[in-house]
C-alpha cells in the first residue's frame, strides 16, 4: 500500500514541500480509514454482544432500532454525544478531559502494525508485535488517569487496579509471545504468520506442547491487558460502582468504551495472529509464492481471500471473549495476583524454555517425524476436546428443554 | 492458595474442567429458544388476556351493581375508594354520586373486592397506566353531577357482573394532555380526607 | 463518623461510603468503610435508609386491613410475613385452620422459598460478577411467579393468607403444572450448578471466606440457612413445629464445608441450593396428600381478639421470623413488633468483615442475602 | 424562549433525529429502593426483556438518562435520591413506579416515608401498581419514550428546582 502511493507521488515529480504535504495527506487517508474500522467494529460488536449476551441469558437483547436492532450501536452514540458533559467541580480538570483520548489513542495506534491480510498493514514495521505490546500500555496510563483525576474513590481504586493488574500481566504475555517468537525467529508479525500454514497442524498453537500452554497463558492475559471478564477488576460494577468510570459521562464514557471495544478487536487479531495461523489459506502452502505469480485480478482475489480468513478467524475469537465474559464470574485482586505470578510467569517461563528445546529437536535427525507427531497429536487432542464439548452442549439442550431450536435472529 | 504442589495442580485442572462445563451451558442457550415475551406488539394475544382471572390488576367498577353499602371504603386500609350516596328525600331512592378510585394509592391487596357483596369492585388484569398526570390515576366512575340509582339485588338471582378479562376504559391518557381544572385538587392530586365534610349525606 | 475520621490520623486510610446507592447492597444499606488499600478496617453499617414504620401503622390499622403490610416487612418472601401475622391473630383469636388450608399454606411458602432462595443465589452470583446465572435463576423464578399469580392473584406482594385460613381454593389443574414445574426444576438445579456454583473462580472467591463459627453465630442472634450453615442444627419447620410441617418428610440442611470450612460463605450458598431441592420436596408431597376440605375457618367480619400477647415464629427464608402482638381487645392491635432474620444478620458485620477486601465484602454480604426493609422495617 | 415560525420543516425534522437515539437508548439507573426493585431486576431480566428497546442499567447516575425511582422513599433517603436525581447530566428523565414512589402509597400515613417523590424531583411518567408487572413498566417506558418524542431542541426542559418551586 505504502510503496504504491510512493510510486504514485515519485511519478508526479513533486517538491520536497509538496512531498511532505503529500505524506501528510497519507497519513490523514489512512487513518480516516482506520478510524471508521474501528468505529463501525467498536460500534457492531457492542450490538452483537448484546445480542449474543441476550441469548445466553434466554432473553433476545436490542431488536428494535433498524433491522434486528442493528443501529442499536448508532442510537448509544448518538445519544451519548448529545449528553450533557458533566465535569464535576473537584476533579483535575485536565487530566480528566485528556484521559479518554490517551486510552482510546493507545487501542487505536495499535492497529497501525496488525496485519488485515497478505500484504495489508498499515506500517509493515520489523519490531510489530513489540510495538503492539509497548503501545497498548499507553491504555494503562489512561486509565490511572481517569481514575486520579476523577476525585472520586472507587475511581482511584479502579484505577490503581488496573495499573497493577496492566503492568503484571504484561510478564506472562510477554513470555507467551516469547515462545512464539523463538519458533518463528523474528518480530514481524508477517513474517510470522507467514511461518504458520494454512492447517491446525501448521500453526504455532499446535506447534508443540508448550506453545499449546502458551497460547492458553497469552489469552489469559491478554483478556487481563483488555480489562475482559474475569479480570474487569478496574470496572467491577458489584464492587466499584464503575470503577474508573464512574464519573465520566456522555462522550468521554463512549471514547472509553470505544477504546474497550477495539481493544477486542486488537486482543483476537494478535491471537490469531501469534498461535492461530493469520490470513494463511488452508490449502495453499506459499501464498507469497502464488501471489507473486499471478497478476491483476486474480491477485486482489487471492489477498482479498487471506483478508476473509483472517477476519473469519479474529471474529471467532471476539466471539470467544464475548462468550466467556458472560460466563465467568470475576477473581478477586489478590487472586489475579497470585495468578499471574504463581501461575502464569512460571508456566511462561517454562513455555519459552520449552519451544526453544522443541526447536532443538525439530532440527535433530529424527526431529522431522517427531515433530510431524507432536503436531498431529496436538490437533487431534484439540479436536477431541471440541467433539467433547459438542456432546456435552447437546446433552445440555436435551436435559431441560426438549426441542433443539436455532435462529440466530429473533 | 494452595499448599501442596499436588493443591496445585489440581486447581489448574478444576479450573479447567469448570470453566468448560460452564462454557458448555451458556453455549448451549444459544440452541433454546429465549423465554421473552415481546411485550407491547409482538404477541399475538395480549398480556391482559394470557393474565390468570384472578390476577389483581388495576381496580374496575361496575357501579350499576353497587348497592352503596360503602364496605369497599371502609376495608380499604388506605383510603384509595371514596365514594358517596344521597337519598332522595321523596321517593326514597338512594343514589351514588361519587365513586372514585384513586389507583396511585392503590396497593392491588384485594381486601375490598372480597368483601363487595354484588362484585361490582373487582380487580380487572388492566396494568398499562402509566401517565404523567397524576390526576389520571384518579378514575371517576361516576361523573360529577351525575346520579346512578343504587343495585337492588333479586334474591336467588345471580348478579350479571362485569364480564372477565375486558379490560377496563383505560385510565392512561397522552401524557401532555391538561390537567383538569378542579379546585378539589392540590399539586395535582386529588386531596382525600382533609378535604372536609361533602355536602352529600353520607350512607352509613 | 467523627469517631472514624479521628482514628484516620496519620492519613493511611481511606473512608468509603459503600451505599444507600450501590449495586450490591441488595437495597439501601449504607456501610461505612475504613480503608487501608483494599483491606476494610473498620465498617459501621448504617441503617435506617428504608424505615417504613410498619409497625406503627399496625397500630393504626384494624387486624385484617394489615395482612397487606406484613408483605412489605419482606417483599422477598412476603407469605411468611403473611403466615407469621396471621398464625399470630388465629392464636389469640383461638381459631383452629382447616388443615387444607395449612397444606395450601405450606404450598404457598415453599414455593416463595424456592423463588427467595433463587434471588439469594443468583444476585450472589452478580455480586460476583457472572451476570448469567442470575438471569438463569430469574427465569425460573418468573415460572413460580406465574403460578403465584395463578395462586392468589398477585407476583410479589402476595396478600394471600386470611385470618383464619386463605381466601381460596387453588385452581384446577394447577396442582399438575406446579409437579410439572417441579421436575424441570430438579433438572434446573444440576445446570445451574455445573454454569457457576462449582466454577474454580466463585468457589475460590468463597471458600474459607468470612467463616462465622457456630458459638458466633448463635450469640449474634442469626438464624436460618445463616446459622444452619455455620453447622447449628436448628430449624423451626422441625423443633418448634407449626402449620403442618410435621406431616412432611424433610431434611434440615446445614453446612458441611462442602471445600472449605463449615461456616464459610459457599457453605452458606451451599445450604440455600440445598433447600430449595428441600422445598421442592415438601411441595410435591403436600400436592400429593393433599387433603380434602374447608380452605377457610370461620371468622367474624369485624377481628376483636381477647386481651393477651402473643408470639408467633416461623422459618421464612431469612430466619427466623417472629410476630410479636399485644391486643387490649379493641379492633387494632396495641402493639406490633416483627423480628427478622436480616437485622440479626446486620450484627454480624463488624465482627467478620474488618480484614476482608472490598470485593469480599459484597461476597459475604451477598451471602447473607439480607434484605433492606426486613433491617429496617 | 424561542419559537420557529409554522411552516418551517427543519426543527421537526431536526427533533426526529435528535430524540430518536435518545429514545432509543435509555440507560437506567441501577437504583431501587424497595419492593419494585424486585419487578425491576425481573424486568430487565428474560421474561421482559427490556434490553429489546435498548434499555440498559448503568450502576453510576453518571451515565444514567432515566432515574427509575423504583419503592417508597423515606426522609432519610430523600436527600440522596434528589443527589442522585441532580447527579445526572441532561437530558434526564424520572419514572416513579409504584404507589409508593406515586403518592406514599400504602405507607402515606407513615411518619418517616415521604408522600410521593414528585416531592423531591420532578417526575414525567407515573407508573401506578404495587409492585406493577413488568409489562406495566415496559409500558411506562414507552410512555417516556414518547414524552421523549416531543422534546423540542429549542425549549430548554424544566429543570429540577424551577419546576418543583
Amino acid at each position: 500500500m505504502k510503496e504504491l502511493f510512493f510510486e504514485l507521488s515519485q511519478s508526479w515529480q513533486l517538491e520536497p514541500l509538496e512531498m511532505t504535504g503529500a505524506i501528510a495527506l497519507w497519513l490523514v487517508v489512512v487513518s480516516a480509514i482506520v478510524l471508521s474500522f474501528v468505529a463501525t467494529f467498536a460500534g457492531v460488536t457492542s450490538w452483537v454482544e448484546r445480542r449474543v449476551a441476550g441469548r445466553m441469558m434466554s432473553r433476545i437483547g436490542p431488536n428494535r432500532v433498524g433491522p434486528q436492532g442493528f443501529l442499536q450501536w448508532m442510537a448509544d452514540g448518538l445519544k451519548c454525544f448529545l449528553k450533557e458533559d458533566v465535569i464535576p467541580n473537584e476533579v483535575d480538570k485536565p487530566l480528566f478531559r485528556f484521559a479518554p483520548y490517551l486510552v482510546f489513542t493507545g487501542t487505536f495506534a495499535a492497529f497501525a502494525a496488525l496485519p488485515f491480510g497478505y500484504g495489508i498493514v498499515a506500517a509493515d514495521l520489523n519490531i510489530g508485535i513489540f510495538y503492539v505490546t509497548a503501545i497498548t500500555a499507553l491504555v494503562v496510563i489512561g486509565i490511572l488517569m481517569a481514575g486520579w483525576s476523577s476525585n472520586n474513590k472507587w475511581s482511584l481504586l479502579g484505577g490503581v487496579r488496573s495499573a497493577a493488574q496492566i503492568v503484571s500481566y504484561e510478564i506472562p504475555s510477554g513470555l507467551a509471545i516469547l515462545s512464539v517468537v523463538v519458533l518463528a525467529g523474528t518480530l514481524n508479525l508477517q513474517a510470522i504468520i507467514a511461518g504458520q500454514g494454512g492447517f491446525p497442524w501448521d500453526w504455532y498453537i499446535f506447534n508443540n506442547p508448550f506453545t499449546l500452554m502458551a497460547f492458553f497463558i497469552f489469552f489469559a492475559s491478554i483478556l487481563a491487558e483488555g480489562n475482559r471478564t474475569p479480570f474487569d477488576l478496574p470496572e467491577a460494577e458489584s464492587e466499584l460502582v464503575a470503577g474508573y468510570l464512574t464519573e465520566y459521562s456522555g462522550m468521554r464514557f463512549v471514547f472509553f468504551f470505544f477504546g474497550e471495544w477495539a481493544n477486542l478487536w486488537v486482543m483476537s487479531a494478535l491471537i490469531t495472529t501469534l498461535f492461530l495461523g493469520g490470513w494463511q489459506i488452508p490449502g495453499v502452502a506459499d501464498l507469497a509464492g502464488v501471489v507473486a505469480g499471478v497478476q491483476g485480478a486474480a491477485k486482489t482475489l487471492w489477498i482479498l481471500l487471506s483478508v476473509v480468513v483472517f477476519f473469519a478467524k479474529t471474529l471467532v475469537l471476539v466471539f470467544v471473549v464475548i462468550w466467556i465474559r458472560w460466563t465467568l464470574p470475576r477473581l478477586r485482586v489478590d487472586q489475579l495476583m497470585v495468578m499471574c505470578w504463581k501461575y502464569f510467569v512460571p508456566f511462561g517461563f517454562l513455555c519459552m524454555m520449552g519451544s526453544a528445546l522443541f526447536v532443538l529437536i525439530a532440527q535433530s535427525p529424527l526431529g522431522e517425524t517427531v515433530h510431524l507427531v507432536v503436531r498431529l497429536a496436538l490437533t487431534g487432542l484439540g479436536g477431541l476436546v471440541l467433539l467433547l464439548f459438542v456432546r456435552r452442549t447437546i446433552l445440555n439442550v436435551r436435559e431441560l428443554q426438549d426441542p433443539f431450536y436455532f435462529k440466530v435472529l429473533e | 492458595m494452595s499448599s501442596t504442589v499436588f493443591d496445585y495442580f489440581t486447581n489448574i485442572r478444576n479450573a479447567f474442567t469448570s470453566i468448560f462445563h460452564g462454557l458448555a451451558v451458556t453455549f448451549s442457550y444459544l440452541f433454546r429458544k429465549p423465554t421473552t415475551i415481546q411485550y407491547p406488539d409482538r404477541i399475538d394475544t395480549p398480556v391482559q388476556q394470557m393474565l390468570p382471572p384472578l390476577f389483581r390488576g388495576i381496580l374496575e367498577v361496575d357501579v350499576g351493581l353497587c348497592i352503596g353499602c360503602n364496605l369497599c371504603e371502609k376495608t380499604c386500609p388506605l383510603g384509595c375508594l371514596r365514594t358517596a350516596v344521597v337519598r332522595d328525600p321523596e321517593t326514597n331512592q338512594r343514589y351514588i354520586t361519587r365513586f372514585d378510585v384513586d389507583i396511585s394509592k392503590c396497593m392491588v391487596c384485594g381486601l375490598c373486592s372480597e368483601n363487595c357483596p354484588t362484585g361490582a369492585v373487582r380487580h380487572s388484569t388492566e396494568f398499562e397506566a402509566s401517565t404523567a398526570n397524576m390526576v389520571n390515576l384518579v378514575i371517576r366512575y361516576v361523573k360529577p353531577g351525575e346520579r346512578i340509582p343504587v343495585h337492588k339485588p333479586v334474591k336467588g338471582e345471580e348478579s350479571p357482573g362485569l364480564p372477565q378479562n375486558e379490560p377496563i376504559a383505560r385510565a392512561h391518557k397522552e401524557w401532555d394532555e391538561p390537567p383538569p381544572v378542579d379546585p378539589d385538587q392540590v399539586r395535582g392530586r386529588v386531596r382525600w380526607k382533609n378535604d372536609g365534610a361533602p355536602e352529600e349525606e353520607q350512607s352509613s | 463518623m467523627t469517631q472514624l475520621i479521628l482514628e484516620d490520623q496519620h492519613g493511611e486510610t481511606t473512608m468509603v461510603n459503600m451505599g444507600p446507592q450501590h449495586p450490591s447492597t441488595h437495597g439501601v444499606i449504607n456501610l461505612r468503610l475504613l480503608l487501608q488499600g483494599e483491606v476494610i478496617a473498620k465498617i459501621d453499617p448504617i441503617v435506617g435508609f428504608l424505615h417504613r414504620s410498619i409497625e406503627k401503622l399496625g397500630e393504626m390499622t384494624p387486624y385484617p386491613g394489615f395482612l397487606p403490610y406484613t408483605d412489605r416487612v419482606d417483599y422477598l418472601s412476603a407469605m411468611f410475613g403473611n403466615q407469621v401475622y396471621c398464625m399470630a391473630v388465629e392464636e389469640l383469636l383461638g381459631v383452629e385452620v382447616p388443615r387444607r388450608a395449612e397444606y395450601l399454606r405450606v404450598i404457598a411458602c415453599e414455593l416463595n422459598r424456592i423463588i427467595s432462595h433463587l434471588i439469594a443465589v443468583g444476585t450472589m452470583a452478580m455480586d460476583l460478577g457472572a451476570f448469567t446465572p442470575f438471569l438463569h435463576a430469574i427465569r425460573e423464578r418468573e415460572t413460580v411467579n406465574d403460578f403465584m399469580e395463578r395462586i392468589c392473584g398477585a407476583r410479589i406482594n402476595y396478600s394471600y393468607m386470611r385470618i383464619g385460613g386463605v381466601p381460596r381454593d387453588l385452581e384446577p389443574g394447577l396442582d399438575k403444572d406446579i409437579l410439572k414445574f417441579l421436575d424441570r426444576f430438579e433438572k434446573f438445579i444440576p445446570e445451574f450448578n455445573r454454569l457457576i456454583t462449582g466454577n474454580e473462580i466463585f468457589v475460590r472467591r468463597l471458600i474459607d471466606l468470612a467463616v462465622i463459627p457456630a458459638a458466633d453465630a448463635i450469640s449474634c442472634g442469626l438464624s436460618g440457612p445463616n446459622l444452619r450453615s455455620s453447622g447449628v442444627d436448628y430449624d423451626l419447620r422441625r423443633d418448634r413445629p407449626y402449620s403442618a410441617y410435621p406431616e412432611f418428610e424433610f431434611r434440615v440442611v446445614t453446612g458441611e464445608g462442602y471445600r472449605g470450612q463449615t461456616g464459610d460463605c459457599y457453605a452458606r450458598y451451599w445450604v440455600r441450593i440445598d433447600e430449595m431441592l428441600e422445598s421442592a420436596k415438601i411441595v410435591r408431597q403436600a400436592l400429593l396428600g393433599l387433603p380434602e376440605g374447608d380452605v377457610k375457618a370461620k371468622v367474624p367480619r369485624k377481628i376483636t381478639p381477647p386481651k393477651g400477647e402473643v408470639y408467633s415464629a416461623v422459618e421464612s427464608s431469612r430466619g427466623e421470623m417472629g410476630c410479636y402482638l399485644v391486643s387490649d381487645g379493641g379492633e387494632q392491635p396495641l402493639r406490633v413488633r416483627f423480628r427478622t432474620g436480616s437485622f440479626t444478620a446486620m450484627t454480624v458485620l463488624p465482627k467478620i468483615v474488618p480484614g476482608l477486601m472490598v470485593a469480599d465484602l459484597t461476597a459475604f454480604f451477598g451471602s447473607l442475602d439480607v434484605v433492606a426493609p426486613e433491617i429496617d422495617r | 424562549m424561542y419559537h420557529w415560525g409554522e411552516g418551517f420543516a427543519m426543527p421537526t425534522k431536526l427533533d426526529w433525529l435528535l430524540n430518536t437515539p435518545r429514545k432509543n437508548s435509555i440507560w437506567y439507573l441501577l437504583f431501587a429502593t424497595a419492593c419494585c426493585g424486585i419487578e425491576l431486576m425481573q424486568t430487565g431480566g428474560p421474561r421482559t426483556d427490556l434490553d429489546r428497546f435498548g434499555a440498559v442499567f448503568r450502576a453510576t447516575p453518571r451515565q444514567a438518562d432515566l432515574l427509575l425511582v423504583a419503592g417508597s422513599v423515606t426522609y432519610k433517603m430523600a436527600d440522596r435520591v434528589r443527589r442522585l436525581y441532580d447527579q445526572m447530566p441532561e437530558p434526564k428523565y424520572v419514572l416513579a413506579m409504584g404507589s409508593c414512589a406515586n403518592s406514599g402509597g400504602l405507607f402515606a400515613r407513615s411518619y418517616s416515608v415521604v408522600k410521593g417523590v414528585d416531592k423531591i424531583i420532578p417526575v414525567d411518567v407515573y407508573l401506578p401498581g404495587c409492585a406493577p408487572r413488568p409489562e406495566a413498566l415496559n409500558h411506562a417506558l414507552l410512555t417516556i419514550q414518547k414524552r421523549m418524542m416531543k422534546d423540542k431542541w429549542s425549549v430548554r426542559r424544566t429543570t429540577s428546582s424551577e419546576k418543583l418551586l
